[in-house]
């Protein structure tokens, strides 16, 4: 099966739980196991919080989903065209956060990285951060 | 999302419902650390038993509370549950808070 | 309350409910009541069927739905760039259809303005088809 | 989307859950118009009972079947629910297709 679509929606922070739901609507057809449709919530919300709180901070800006199924694997692209992110690699460190003072955990990358099975991250100041999720789907039945 | 506080003997009981994240942690966060200071409690049980999502936004959320219990020399107990446990073991939070499979357990414990 | 989405699927007549679940999502922070859902469902559904089989026709294009909030008020625009519609008024007589070939009832169009508060068609041959629609969602409580 | 035919004296059940788009009134109907042929049966009973969200491509579904079997002088109806109902209406099914609110009504009309 393949399937893609592109979503772009504001920067409010209700629309973290409306990126959720498109997410799980998309991989429906996938028939994904409850924990891998688990997973996939939980890391588009990791990326979509953090271009809404990082990325676009005090601002309304534009928020990109990507989404695409080819047989059993499904790619995620979460773009913003916020701040960006000074040194990525540091920013991925588990416990990293530049906002303690938001009770931010620091562990978004981290779960985005143990919950799917690729990520990447491309990131410049001033331009924005693209985040990229890959996760493979079990074929059971 | 859908949450309610109530006091019970020397502690706050705070029982979740629904989805938490980043949007709906901002409020609740709010009321707990309201009520917190109001009901001059220093316990707190965080119920998550009826939480059917949550991302990172929750472990800020206990975290930030323990660390405020913590300076007044209180307690932070959490009910967990099958969808919240593997975003917990991430965060190292068993490691430092006190958690329970059930609300009953954990008011047992806090009114010891 | 204000937000608004934009969204971009290839016309697999799957998406169908795709778009769908993507609406009901959209909308679900109106807190419409469960026949104002159906009614705002059904007519998402018509029109993305309409661009899949007479947009489209065997072809797979792009078809996009945006949609905005404005207080109480849901504006949706579903669009293809597929064949368009050569006679709009005739299209949207109760009954008519260009297919009934393939068990179409021709009852689309007056299903959406029907279950919707208004709607506007534009159509050019060639270029396509855009079908804009506008409901009221109560405000009780 | 599920569905089952079962043959039932001299007629058929089509007993339909979910949601009927397009996408899968196509299938449905392939499987209907097999059947209709295979079990050399002329009467339909169409069970919407279940279905929680119908478009027109229902309608056609209806339509297309009451045509075909029309045509051999057979009868097809239609059980039916709240959801569908405003659907059913404007297309003005009720007119022309004897319309029943339980399977088991349905069951015993036909099989007089
Ligand atoms: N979209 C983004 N735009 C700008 N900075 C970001 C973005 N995403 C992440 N960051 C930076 O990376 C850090 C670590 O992110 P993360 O692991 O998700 O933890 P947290 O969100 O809890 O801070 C953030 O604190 C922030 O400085
Ligand atoms: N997106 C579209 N592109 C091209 N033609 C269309 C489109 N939507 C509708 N039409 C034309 O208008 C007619 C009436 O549409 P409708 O009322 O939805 O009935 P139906 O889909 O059952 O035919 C269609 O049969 C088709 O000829």
């Amino acid at each position: 099966m393949n399937n893609r679509m592109h979503l772009e929606f504001p920067s409010y922070s209700q629309n973290e739980s409306f990126a959720r739901m498109v997410i799980s609507a998309f991989v429906t057809p996938m028939d994904p196991t409850l924990e891998e449709l688990s997973d996939i919530k939980t890391a588009v919300s990791e990326a979509v919080t953090n271009a809404i709180i990082h990325g676009y901070e005090n601002e309304i800006g534009i928020i990109y989903m990507d989404a695409e199924i080819n047989d059993n694997k499904l790619t995620v692209v979460i773009k913003d065209k916020g701040k960006g992110i000074e040194d990525v690699k540091m920013a991925r460190q588990p416990l990293y956060t530049s906002r303690p003072d938001l009770d931010r955990s620091g562990m978004g990358f981290t779960i985005m990285e143990s919950f799917m099975d690729n990520l990447d991250v491309i990131s410049k100041i001033g331009e924005g951060t693209t985040v990229i999720m890959t996760k493979l789907i079990s074929t059971k039945k | 999302m859908d949450f309610k506080i109530e006091k019970e003997k020397n502690f706050l009981i705070v029982s979740l419902n629904g989805e938490i994240d980043h949007h709906n942690s901002e409020i609740i966060k709010e009321r707990i650390d309201e009520a917190i200071i109001k009901q001059h409690t220093k316990n707190l049980i965080l119920d998550f038993k009826n939480v059917d999502f949550m991302d990172s936004s929750g472990i800020g959320l206990i975290l930030g509370r323990y660390k405020k219990i913590k300076a007044i020399d209180g307690h932070v107990y959490v009910v967990d549950n099958s969808h919240i446990k593997r975003v917990l073991e991430m965060s190292g939070i068993y490691k430092i808070i006190r958690t329970f499979d059930s609300l009953k357990k954990a008011k047992e414990y806090a009114g010891r």
